[in-house]
């Protein structure tokens, strides 16, 4: 494995949660590290799976999908339908060669800045012992 | 072919006609090859001598329901292609009032081409277990008797065993050839937006070029939308003319969808497919 | 003068060939028989029906860049694509053949397609004769012969002991290698495919425009694009900008006058708004339009739109079918 | 030496850009090469194809006239994805300029004729150079009648010229609007009804049309209660185009094609394909 690899990862945070804890971090001595680019949306069930799959086949190495706690949701239940669309998503892209470890669905309040900080790092650190992804 | 059940068909299809039920019957005729089957839209009484069915009638008209909105139809159906028509209710497509159909018992379909009509059942009809449709109007030929064992997803499986990169590489290999024809959406009953994804400029989600890369992100999410409402007929693997094996990919996802949330599409109306609904409890493998 | 070729000289003159230039082949791929660059002469399928696509694809791709736009310093440059090298295409059937020439006439009609044209005449087309015809085989009715010599630089014809080789054009006779040996055998008589009712098909269809035959036939037109992909004179194409990663190009890619959306205009205005407008714009262009225009019906009777349509849409039918409603209404 | 790639355009610049109604700018581009530039001959009628490169390209009748302006003119609607870049465009910009196409509207052949122009909506742009033309030189036409209608008064295309229009000897601008607001004090009707309303002689005159379909076929239908011949008749057709050189196969009107054969045409050409559902 090149010593020198940096896993390029798209986070879509959404607003109401996670993204307070992405915002934090950014002015707070303890931060993630900055392989994530940070997309923010409005909830997690928002995000289309088409989104997912155009950040791989353009050349992400991982994707990370945060929102809001399960009953959380500030519409109720979009995060709900996030984790159905994921669950089965994740099973496809894993069956076409992404690997399961490549995309996370992560539930993170925005009281838990350091949970959040705490996933990217994980993150970025098991893709990069994952390696580059092949070509494609 | 079995007589019988073509002149019960045909004698139904007459009086329907005759009696202004419907305007237009879509069945089988036979094909220019005198061997195969294909569609056949009857408007008049005295055409529906030319109306067949056996065991070359593979192609799903339900398809065509959507072209024929708002008009009354009777529709041949076999028990998958029924499944279809669940489907189209469920999504609000069709009324049902509005369709009169034309269930048949399945003998299973052999595999078809051009002039080449196969022996053997096609592989989609030696494991499926639905010999009666699910949903129909009217009920023609007998109960089928045949063995319905097999290992639905030994193919998947297969795939699924391979290393990560060989299964990207064994993809985009199947993927190459794809020459964007779109037979398998124009084909499928399950395609009907009004604008597909792949068409759209306006966010431009797949490029101009039919290349690999293009033709995966298709594929991938043209499966993934049909998630939980593919029916398993199998008409885009049919129709496709570059031989890609979709059905690899659609029955990959039917597999999972029955894992993950224990639902089969088309088979009742009324149950929601599992992305219209959603259960607070479940656990879907993202928790800890 | 005809000359005859062993099969072994005829791998062993391949062989050369590929040394010098690009040589597309027939190669078989995942079950499908395919035009293609060939990096082995062994990969050459030699006995073969017909290819599941036209070799049409070398001339216009399925996908090509038109030109990349080049931005430095605020300065734009269009950089044109090129054509490197030289080029031979084997194994193009008659039928097959016709359809490259016939591509022709719009592409080199004035403004001429530069690269098309460049294409065309770095690329010597070797014929091969058909031993058997297929039963969706049409080619004669539509002008052409299994053996018919016109449209290749060389033809080449099996027969027992090798293939007769006829040196067509002058590009071809330089093509040849040296001593072959002259044949005066006289070439076996090609098999016989079926006949189509093409007399006088231009006139009949001139006046069926308005007949409801077009929406029943199209009732069952899925509108894929499948006939048009596999056509040998179908080029109707897409042109429009990729931007992948801050490179930009201008791309042309097939496409099909059965696609959705094919004419309708930025705003939704749609020309052809029925299934049946579509499909008769395909027939129309093939029998009627293309023939005012070039002299020509775009059509070579290879019969793979009738082999490949997942819903048996014949033109063979189509054309027997019109020529018995233009006897109808005409008389 | 290579041919020339028809598919690649000349580079060009924006040098003017002027909003003239909420959706529609009128866009002045100059071609980079002094050239290329002197010797881009066109008539009025003819168009060409803009590139927004990275987003795609577009035709669009080329509305200025080789005589009176230094710089191509284009009246660019916003529609669709192309148009939008092109709106986005800010002056000294490139873009690109492929043309010019089509044939052209046969002005001489209107000489000592009435020329009745009837224009709706952004169907106003390719008659412009016409009525400028006519202007230009005034004493070979007879009467000019132009009627001009949009949806409502900001969307009337070429406002800054109703003046110099108005004022011209032996013309007659006549305007409507779908729906007024306070500040209109002219017409809300139709423009086959103002057509109608008008009623413009036959005799020796000419009708040009120019606007949405459905206005075009109401209006052929009042031409023709008037005495218009389908020869008398001439429109300029809008379709979709990927090359401008009959090849993509896209723009065909039966055997015509739009941008080879038009987009001018007179009703005897192509009212067939007009008079469909």
């Amino acid at each position: 494995m090149a010593i020198n690899y940096e896993p390029k990862i798209i986070g879509f945070i959404c607003n109401w949660c996670s993204y307070a804890d992405a915002d934090m971090a950014g002015t707070s001595p303890v931060s993630y590290p900055p392989n994530i680019r940070i997309i923010r949306v409005p909830c997690s069930g928002w995000v289309d799976p088409l989104l997912i799959a155009k950040c791989f086949w353009q050349g992400a190495d991982g994707v990370l999908i945060s929102g809001c706690h399960p009953g959380d949701c500030r519409y109720n239940e979009g995060n709900y339908h996030a984790r159905r669309r994921f669950a089965l998503l994740h099973r496809l892209l894993d069956y076409l060669g992404i690997a399961k470890e490549r995309l996370r669905l992560e539930w993170v309040s925005a009281s838990e800045g350091q949970k959040f900080t705490q996933i990217v790092s994980d993150f970025t650190r098991e893709l990069a012992e994952l390696g580059p992804r092949s070509e494609g | 072919m079995d007589l019988e059940l073509i002149q019960q068909i045909r004698g139904l299809c007459r009086d329907l006609l005759k009696n202004g039920e419907v305007n237009c019957v879509i069945g089988y005729e036979r094909a220019s090859d005198g061997l195969t089957a294909r569609p056949l839209f009857v408007y008049e009484p005295g055409e529906v001598e030319r109306l067949i069915f056996d065991d070359t009638c593979t192609h799903n008209l339900v398809k065509y329901l959507s072209d024929k909105k708002g008009e009354k139809i009777a529709i041949v159906a076999k028990p998958c292609d029924s499944r279809a028509i669940n489907l189209l209710l469920n999504e609000g497509q069709i009324k049902r009032d509005t369709v009169f159909i034309i269930g048949v018992y399945c003998p299973g379909v052999v595999e078809t081409g051009w002039n080449r009509k196969g022996e053997a059942l096609q592989e989609r009809c030696q494991t499926c277990q639905l010999l009666k449709p699910v949903v129909y109007d009217f009920l023609a030929g007998q109960a089928p008797v045949r063995s319905t064992e097999g290992e639905r997803y030994s193919d998947i499986l297969e795939v699924e065993s391979k290393p990560e990169d060989e299964r990207r590489a064994f993809w985009l290999d199947h993927f190459e050839p794809c020459i964007r024809c779109y037979a398998c959406r124009q084909i499928c009953p399950g395609c009907y937006c009004p604008e597909c994804f792949v068409e759209r400029l306006d966010p431009m989600w797949v490029g101009i070029r039919i290349a690999p890369i293009e033709n995966e992100l298709w594929q991938a999410i043209r499966a993934f939308h049909l998630a939980g409402r593919c029916i398993s007929c199998n008409e885009c693997e049919r129709a496709c003319p570059m031989d890609i094996p979709l059905s690899l990919l659609n029955r990959k996802l039917e597999k999972e969808v029955k894992e993950l949330f224990d639902f089969q599409a088309g088979l009742s109306p009324e149950e929601q497919p599992p992305f219209a609904t959603f259960n607070k409890e479940e656990k879907l493998g993202f928790e800890e | 003068m005809n000359f005859l070729m062993s099969r072994d000289n005829l791998i062993r003159w391949l062989e050369l060939l590929l040394q010098e230039r690009t040589l597309i082949a027939p190669i078989r791929v995942q079950g499908l028989l395919l035009f293609q660059p060939v990096s082995k002469v062994e990969d050459i399928a030699f006995d073969f029906d017909n290819t599941t696509l036209p070799p049409k694809e070398w001339y216009l791709p399925l996908t090509e860049t038109l030109f990349s736009v080049k931005s430095r310093d605020g300065h734009t440059e269009l950089v044109p694509a090129t054509v490197e090298r030289e080029a031979v295409i084997f194994g193009v059937r008659p039928c097959d053949a016709k359809g490259i020439a016939m591509m022709d006439s719009p592409f080199l009609q004035e403004p001429g397609d530069t690269v098309y044209g460049e294409r065309r005449a770095r690329t010597a087309v070797i014929g091969l004769s058909c031993k058997h015809v297929q039963p969706e085989c049409f080619c004669t009715s539509m002008g052409s012969a299994p053996d018919d010599p016109s449209n290749v630089d060389i033809l080449l014809t099996e027969v027992e002991d090798g293939y007769i080789v006829q040196a067509v054009t002058d590009k071809g006779k330089a093509l040849l290698p040296q001593g072959l040996k002259e044949s005066k055998a006289a070439l076996p008589a090609p098999p016989e495919p079926q006949a189509v009712p093409t007399e006088g098909i231009v006139q009949v269809v001139r006046e069926l425009f308005d007949e409801p035959y077009w929406e029943r036939l199209a009732d069952r037109c899925l509108h894929c694009n499948i006939c048009a992909y596999v056509c040998p004179t179908c080029y109707c194409f897409d042109v429009r900008d990729y931007s992948d990663k801050g490179k930009i190009e201008r791309v042309r890619s097939w496409e099909s006058c059965q696609s959705p959306g094919f004419t309708r205009i930025a705003g939704g205005y749609e020309p052809r708004p029925t299934k049946g407008a579509r499909l008769r714009q395909r027939f129309y262009h093939k029998l009627l339009y293309f023939s005012e225009q070039f002299q020509d019906i775009a059509c070579v009777g290879c019969g793979r739109c009738v082999k490949a349509c997942p819903v048996n849409i014949d033109i063979r039918e189509v054309i027997n079918d019109l020529q018995q409603l233009g006897a109808k209404s005409g008389s | 030496m290579a041919l020339e790639n028809p598919f690649v355009p000349y580079l060009a610049t924006l040098k003017s850009a002027m909003e003239l109604t909420p959706d529609v700018k009128l866009m002045g581009v100059e071609l980079e090469d002094p050239a290329i530039k002197a010797a881009f001959d066109y008539k009025p009628g003819q168009f060409a194809f803009l590139s927004a490169f990275g987003v795609g390209e577009s035709p669009f009748g080329i509305v200025s006239l080789p005589q009176r302006n230094n710089h191509l003119e284009f009246a660019v609607r916003q529609v669709g994805t192309v148009t939008r870049a092109l709106h986005e465009l800010e002056l000294g910009d490139t873009l690109g300029v492929r043309g010019p196409f089509g044939n052209y509207f046969p002005l001489e052949q209107y000489r000592g004729k009435d020329v009745v122009i009837i224009g709706g909506g952004i169907g106003m742009a390719p008659l412009r150079p016409v009525i400028n033309t006519i202007l230009d030189h005034r004493d070979e036409y007879g009467k000019l009648l132009i009627i001009n209608g949009a949806r409502t008064p900001q969307d009337l295309v070429f406002a800054p010229e109703f003046k110099t229009w108005m004022e011209a000897s032996r013309t007659k601008l006549e305007l409507t609007v779908d729906r007024g607001d306070e500040r209109w004090g002219g017409r809300e009707a139709l423009v086959p009804d103002v057509v109608r309303e008008v009623a413009p002689s036959p005799d020796n005159a000419i009708a040009i049309i120019c606007g949405p379909l459905i206005m075009i076929r109401f209006t052929l239908t009042v031409l023709k209660d008037l005495g218009f011949k389908d020869h008398q008749i001439v429109t300029t057709l809008e379709a979709k185009m990927k090359c401008g050189m009959g090849k993509c196969a896209r723009c065909n009107l039966g055997e015509k094609y739009v941008c080879r054969d038009g987009p001018v045409f007179t009703m005897e050409q192509i009212s067939q394909f007009l008079e469909q559902p």
